[in-house]
């Protein structure tokens, strides 16, 4: 037998994705923002979902749709603002619809990080003495104080990835990697657009982004922008 | 007396990134800066979204559409640019190797705390991005912002009343009146535009501010 | 009655080892499993020094010096293999990514605890590795290891009196007796060798142990 | 001025090295071991340093040679024992010259990472209930027991890469990465060397394994193996 992780389409990657779980987006503006999948999951329609995103959602974007499709009770994210007006997520926040959790971008990051590498917690300088860190376990080490972060895991990962394999090897271009690595390690169910999709294990070992333990679906699908 | 604009204080602070240095620029104001640096210095540029060695605006031609900067710009790369990820670009923050971050700020307190992430009583979603980890990582933490509010109030403090991005980390701070130092006596003057003594910029500013013995006349040249 | 020699005992050990699974083994008689898995399966065997996808041990024309697995042999890579880093392979382990470790061992208890590391009054110094990542991280713990010491004193106990290696993780003993699983209710043995009762398995084991009701005949094939 | 990090040979390299000073070592096996280093630390010969190792040292290593050079006091590693026979650090320890630090290899691995990442402590399940774990500060996550482990940093990282640039960018071959990239990021003087050694920036942006704001001191020198 094979490992053979290549799905037929996106409903089948989607598969068990259901009301309440925790959704990771990877994605930093449109690089690795994985919008085939995000067009599906609209499509699949489950409830009360937690959105785990950098970035929540400009105007018009495709985060923005799974806010106006009512899918959304939580995000956390590190920008819940977008450029241009008031934004959806906004409005759903300030109606008491949504409920925000407002993470510095790189504890968001470490936090994911921490969560596929087996650590519970960890301690970090950053949000020390700010509205942040309010609340938040301090600890001194060497002289300095720290406030200690939780992981963050996932139920899904969706991801947006330049090249795969039916192993689940993952290749990223330019700047697409950001959040993507981390979250795959981060989520009990795994599922990844790509541009390109080959049977053969066609990424040099050295150059794999993502290695295929940490992805369970692979879909070769368009790349949407907004 | 004239006031700095805002692309002759983003020049002023471009004149201090060293040669060598590894620098990441926040959004807005502060990006600009990389436009003013001399050409004779070699400076790398990251950016939380995994670049180290950020190179000039893509054109039409260069552009490619994942290869873009956190303010959704798209970039190129210089040459010995490297690509990682996000958790590393901020392990390379929170670890202290980075030499400088230039930041927006409201408010710089004289004992060095920083407020840029939000504003009270905006009807806003809260904005925090990578401030907090730059602010609190970086060796030299650099806020450029107007020496005021629009309503004449001082953004230069005793103590921060907008929520704090970072307590004690900023070194030095580049108005459109001055380029002040924070050190441990407090605020200190090391240029002040021409035509205003220090007495001004005091009555500007929100804590006791001295200027050095060598406080020299604030220069920028005008730019298109 | 004849106990399974080592390489029947690895070979026992890798008919369980199941397609598409990924597998730390333990340096010495768990890498042997390698051998013996079946071919129609299709395994990834990961490393401490960041190989997922390790291939045939290396031939004088395949030899790469940069490429070795922990254990210092040359090895290969197969098909869809990553290469990366040992921050990312433990944390690959911590994580709890692997299906399964294969450990070698000096006992372990009948609640799952495993003594691996260290033998008390060796004049050696500690030797630990990845061992203790592998027992506390990966889905699955199994050990490999003769049902008692040359003496005749069993290694499957109620308690460990050898240090530690990780508390409660164990999930199944490959011995040369038997093959046990680690439950709830302590030792239950799947498979004992042909000869050997129930009574004898006990009298080995120093902790209850019981078998299942369809307990079968432990058999291996002679490897040369 | 031009960024440009090789320097003239390893005498130059190793300037600072000095009495006292936590040194990290590259390497698993031969595999990114900085062994003409290695031999440029012997020549130097500064004393009382600690060692920051994987594995502390077959007989007939560089390694070992520090030791019999009698330059070390105190080694953190995970593997203190050699193969065949006892080695010249196992007799200098059980002498009580050596102090032994032992971590498990990825609680070791993982230390060296929050070294440079700002993360002074963290929180693993690994080691908690062995004697590893005695007396180390224990916490409850989600009904699991974690021990705290802090950061562990050096003075001086050596390492061995497959090629390198001037700007101290660094890609390395087959299982070279190890704690190399770790290690750089973990102390205040990282030096490689370096199979190939070129003036431009040659690395594909993407498959740079440590990027040069981590390296100092860059050159090329020969492939020394046992």
């Amino acid at each position: 037998m094979a490992v053979d992780k290549r799905v037929k389409d996106a409903t089948a990657a989607l598969e068990g994705v259901a009301d309440g779980m925790r959704v990771m987006v990877s994605g930093f503006g449109d690089a690795g923002m994985p919008n085939a999948l995000i067009d599906a999951l609209i499509e699949r329609g489950p409830k009360d979902l937690t959105l785990i995103v950098t970035g929540a959602g400009m105007n018009g974007s495709r985060l923005a749709m799974l806010f106006e499709a009512k899918m959304i009770a939580k995000v956390i994210c590190s920008a819940a603002r977008g450029r241009d007006g008031l934004t959806e997520m906004e409005r759903q926040w300030k109606a008491g619809k949504v409920e925000l959790e407002l993470v510095p971008q790189g504890t968001f990051a470490e936090r994911i990080r921490a969560a596929g590498a087996g650590i519970p917690a960890f301690f970090t300088p950053v949000s020390y003495g700010t509205p942040i860190g309010a609340g938040k376990d301090v600890r001194e080490f060497e002289g300095r104080k720290y406030v200690m972060e939780h992981w963050l895991k996932g139920d899904v990962a969706l991801l947006r990835a330049e090249r795969g394999d039916r192993f689940g090897n993952l290749q990223y271009h330019g700047a697409q990697a950001n959040f993507g690595p981390a979250m795959a390690t981060a989520a009990t169910l795994t599922v990844v657009e790509v541009k390109d999709l080959l049977a053969e294990g066609a990424i040099p070992p050295q150059q794999v982004g993502t290695p295929g333990i940490y992805v369970n679906h692979i879909l070769a699908l368009p790349d949407l922008r907004r | 007396m004239k006031l700095l604009d805002r692309k002759q204080m983003a020049w002023r602070a471009a004149q201090d990134i060293a040669d060598g240095m590894y620098v990441n620029l926040g959004l807005g104001m502060p990006m600009t800066a990389a436009n003013y640096t001399p050409r004779d210095r070699d400076v790398f540029y990251q950016t939380e979204n995994g670049i180290l060695g950020l190179g000039p605006s893509a054109t039409t031609e260069t552009k490619d559409l994942d290869l873009v900067a956190p303010g959704g710009t798209f970039v190129t790369l210089r040459e010995g640019a490297a690509l990682f990820t996000s958790v590393d670009a901020f392990a390379m923050m929170r670890g202290g190797h980075l030499d400088l971050t230039l930041l927006g700020g409201y408010q710089v307190s004289a004992s060095g705390d920083l407020a840029n992430w939000d504003t009270v009583g905006s009807d806003r979603a809260p904005l925090i991005g990578g401030a907090m980890d730059l602010a609190v990582g970086a060796k030299q933490v650099w806020v450029i912002m107007d020496h005021t509010t629009r309503d004449g109030e001082p953004r230069l403090v005793k103590i921060c009343t907008y929520p704090l991005t970072a307590t004690g980390t900023v070194n030095r701070v580049y108005t459109n009146m001055a380029v002040v130092d924070v050190t441990a006596e407090g605020f200190v003057a090391r240029e002040i535009i021409d035509g205003m003594s220090v007495a001004d910029l005091q009555a500007a500013t929100g804590a006791p501010i001295v200027a050095t013995s060598n406080c020299r006349v604030l220069t920028a040249p005008t730019i298109a």
